[in-house]
């Protein structure tokens, strides 16, 4: 295992400390419980939004604290939940008096700790409301299963959700449209190779060098399907086709599209990807007005990508344009 | 012969003790069909109970001991098997209430509670891959156990039996709860990891009770 | 080779064309000869920036192209440098009549081709002068050496000049700051892994399981030293090290401290290392007031980072405050 | 017998095809001690030039070949390899000037110039591990036949074999000029790929002219 750290069990501590140093005009860390808040929290009269889960796919969910999208990351341990504490201690700290809702990505450990904050949190009076994010179509959901896991849609529900609560929605309101863009995000990914969990000191699983992952999740876990290596334009027609099966399109309806880089892809390769997938969107006569293409909700080093496509109505776009100030993701100030 | 805080605290120790000695072969079964953690976190979590046990008021009960694990487990773990562990664990010790000493019927209506627990937050099914698969067969044996007058000690014992028996038999399982779930078909030729630390944390309460029942 | 790409040959021109769908609010794709420019130059009275240099270090340039940043990015194949054809036309296409600085980065190639099209460019009327960036401490300078090679101080002098070409600064301030920024910055870069260049399919080197290449460029070059993996602590002291007997500072000086990763690294780990940075210039008595951590300019997949340190000063500081908004970098607006 | 137009457009034809056959082979030399491209900058330029070759106007002479490689060196290689190469070609082109058939003082007072050119562009001295150590022995070689009253070809193979030996004896040197040189003392012990290329594109150069002269 070939990492820069120094203890794989402080490898959180230490990034969250070093996160904290560089961005400390926008946010404070604070370690016992370990949690990220906005500089300026909590914000009176302000909806606070809270999310988080395992660390490793940063920037995911610290590097999106900040003006306009998160008021508080929750990090657990390398790909495991946070554990109920921190939450409400996080929960507690963004409380400006409107409520606070949590953005929770579909994991049973992720529902289930933020489950149990929320509770405590309501015993000491604080409104909470929990959105569960789902878009991840590689996953079969069914009423006795575990359901879809939340992915990338996760980002574009905390930047736009973020916007709402910025401008003075309420809570019905931020939730209303933290679950429209859940509802309307659809992501699909593969991986090229795998990722090396620091505690674990082993790669996740094993490919041969033609064989590529379809339908992974972000953390680290095999996907649904191994086949080979193509090329680059066949992979994201592999990615898009159950995405659009799954949430068909009209002619002329508008969309954000989202190429997402698991880590350890460069950038190179996502823009290429990027270019087919408009390509193909656009043969089906869907408008892409919005873009985001990068390294934005990783699996630590792995090589690979995933699609998201969001289905955008008005409000969602002038969210989605509204200011945002974060590390991760910045405009409009 | 009924088992007591003694029983309860060693229990702990043996827990952290195989925990720790199969945090590797744990982390490479949840590896194989998860996120590789499920070692890992139960060994943070048991690590963590240890300094607490010297904390113990004079007079606690085993009770309190499953409450300290509880709310160890919760406030350590996180992931999936924190909240489940924990809630296991919260509900064994309301079972086990104040009693000073836990009898072979104690302790099967104390693993039943604990699965209940599990079951209740967790949702999971009999067959669907997870710690509930080696729970209620041990919960099953326990019951059986009791009801035939076997001692605490052998309750236990029926229902580690149990538990490694059923943690084998996840393997052929497709899961349906769970990360191993996102698998689908490919789930299936992978031990479950949280069974297999449930079948050795039963193990280890086996183990103390016979070394009590010994002593 | 695993990639997410089409034909090696095509990477670049797919690449581009991808960055320039994503990015249409932002800049202007041309192909023949390629070249990607600021959506509104050229602006008259303007200083014009062009940079340029081998593609696979991406964010650079392209994704600097924008308000207060370049005008004009020239990608050549994958680390090559680009031919002077396109560095003519994208010098013609961003002359406001103010002049045209090139930001060229310290290589054989670069220089060469850059001053060729120098040439050409003054031969048609424009004013063109060159700003050479040299920040990478790894190598030895001398008289009789091709010198030190540019990198991640790069990133630094584009933002920095370009904020100064923004705000109305003549050629001759322009290449002042530039300049100024250039022989302010030191870098040193390290490797845990090599790269693959798509047309070689191969590694560009090969390390056993415990070794790392110290004194990298952004080339997956072999470095200066091959030693054993450290810890992070120990990892971020060998590259201060030699940044700081370069350019010592006195207690009280300040610093932007840039943690840069070479692609392939997760956030985790440029955060870690940011933490120990930090901690040892404090020791030292060097304010960090400036921060800038992330994958700014890479080598394809790369693992690996490079630290710079910017010694700035009251002007540095403004115009890097300033509003830029580019692909890869924005605030402020 | 002097080298004319046939030749000229018999060796760029040879170049692309020797150039192409050593792609690989270029690449890995510079992945070893630059970055791996090389042999692909090469082969795109030669590629690029080959196409150009049938548009050659009636009556057009050495010189205009040697300057139709240079201008699409200069355009479609880029890298060092791309300028460094343009400019030898172009002054190469200069020295042939209008002749219609070159004879050996001719060839070598064009890889006089050539070298000169390289020289003049890329400031590397002997023994900085460059072309520049295949070129001078070849220029040494080519002057040193042509004086001696060897003809074009003959002129050709000698400062082919010269051109050989040179890049050989890089191997050993330690890089001052180039990528090599951020490698420092670690450069030495490989061959420089630029040293190279210019063995085989002069080794292309006698060949056409021993087949010239053959024809
Ligand atoms: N819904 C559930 N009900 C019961 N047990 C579950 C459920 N989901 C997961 N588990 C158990 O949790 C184990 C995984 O725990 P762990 O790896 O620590 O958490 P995570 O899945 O969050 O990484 C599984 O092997 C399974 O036995
Ligand atoms: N200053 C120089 N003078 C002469 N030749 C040089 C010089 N710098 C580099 N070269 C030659 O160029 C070759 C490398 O060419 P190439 O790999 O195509 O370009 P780059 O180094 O830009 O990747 C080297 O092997 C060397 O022979
Ligand atoms: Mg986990
Ligand atoms: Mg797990
Ligand atoms: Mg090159
Ligand atoms: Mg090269």
């Amino acid at each position: 295992m070939k990492k820069i750290i120094n203890d794989p069990k402080r490898v959180v501590d230490e990034s969250v400390a070093g996160f904290g140093l560089a961005h400390a005009d926008i946010v404070r860390v604070e370690f016992d419980p370990i949690h990220v808040v906005r500089a300026d929290a909590p914000i009176s009269g302000k909806v606070g939004i809270v999310s988080g889960g395992g660390s490793g796919h940063e920037p995911l969910h610290a590097g999106y604290v900040g003006f306009g999208m998160l008021d508080a990351a929750v990090p657990g341990a390398v790909f495991t939940s946070p554990t109920p504490d921190p939450i409400v201690a996080a929960t507690k700290a963004v409380d400006g008096g409107a409520g606070v809702l949590h953005i929770v990505k579909n994991y049973t450990g992720d529902v289930l700790n933020f489950e149990t904050a929320a509770d405590l949190a309501a015993a000491d009076g604080i409104e909470v409301r929990a959105v569960i994010t789902n878009d991840d179509v590689a996953v079969k959901d069914s009423l006795y299963t575990a359901g879809r896991r939340g992915v990338a849609g996760t980002v574009l529900v905390e930047k736009i959700a973020g916007a709402a609560a910025e401008r003075g929605d309420s809570l019905d309101a931020v939730v209303a449209v933290a679950e429209r863009v859940n509802a309307n995000a659809r992501s699909m990914g593969l991986a090229l190779t795998p990722c090396i969990v620091p505690h674990a000191g082993e790669p996740s699983f094993t490919l041969a060098e033609d064989e590529i992952e379809i339908g992974i999740g972000i953390h680290g876990e095999p996907g649904r399907e191994r086949v080979k290596l193509e090329p680059a334009d066949r992979l994201v027609d592999r990615l898009l086709e159950p995405i659009l099966d799954d949430l068909p399109y009209e002619r002329g309806e508008r969309a954000l599209l989202f190429v997402n880089g698991m880590g350890g892809t460069p950038q190179v390769e996502l823009y290429l990807a990027y270019r087919r997938a408009a390509e193909v969107l656009e043969e089906r006569g869907i408008q892409i007005t919005r873009s985001l293409v990068g390294n934005f909700i990783t699996a630590l080093e792995m090589q690979g990508m995933s699609i998201t496509l969001l289905k955008l109505d008005d409000e969602m776009v002038e969210l989605w344009d509204a200011p945002v100030q974060t590390a991760a993701l910045r405009w409009g100030r | 012969m009924g088992l007591d805080i003694t029983w309860a605290v060693d229990w702990v120790r043996r827990s952290a003790q195989v925990i720790s000695e199969h945090r590797v072969e744990l982390i490479t079964l949840d590896r194989e069909i998860g996120d590789g953690d499920h070692g890992e976190n139960m060994d943070r979590g048991f690590q963590a109970v240890l300094p607490k046990l010297d904390d113990l008021a004079a007079g606690s009960t085993p009770g309190d001991v499953l409450k300290l694990v509880a709310t160890t487990l919760i406030s350590t773990v996180g992931g999936a098997a924190g909240p489940l562990y924990g809630t296991a664990y919260l509900k064994a010790a309301a079972a086990a209430g104040s009693a000073v000493s836990l009898d072979g019927p104690a302790i099967a209506a104390i693993l039943t509670a604990a699965r209940d627990g599990v079951v209740a937050r967790g949702k999971a099914e009999t067959g669907d891959k997870t710690m509930i698969d080696a729970l209620t067969p041990a919960v099953d044996a326990a019951d059986a156990a009791a009801a035939a007058g076997v001692d605490a000690a052998g309750v236990f014992a029926a229902a580690a039996d149990a538990a490694e028996a059923g943690a084998l038999a996840t393997e052929p399982l497709v899961a349906r709860k769970g990360r191993a779930s996102y698998l689908g078909e490919r789930s299936a030729g992978h031990r479950d990891p949280g069974a297999e630390s449930s079948a050795l944390l039963l193990r280890a309460a086996a183990d103390a009770a016979a070394a009590s029942a010994g002593a």
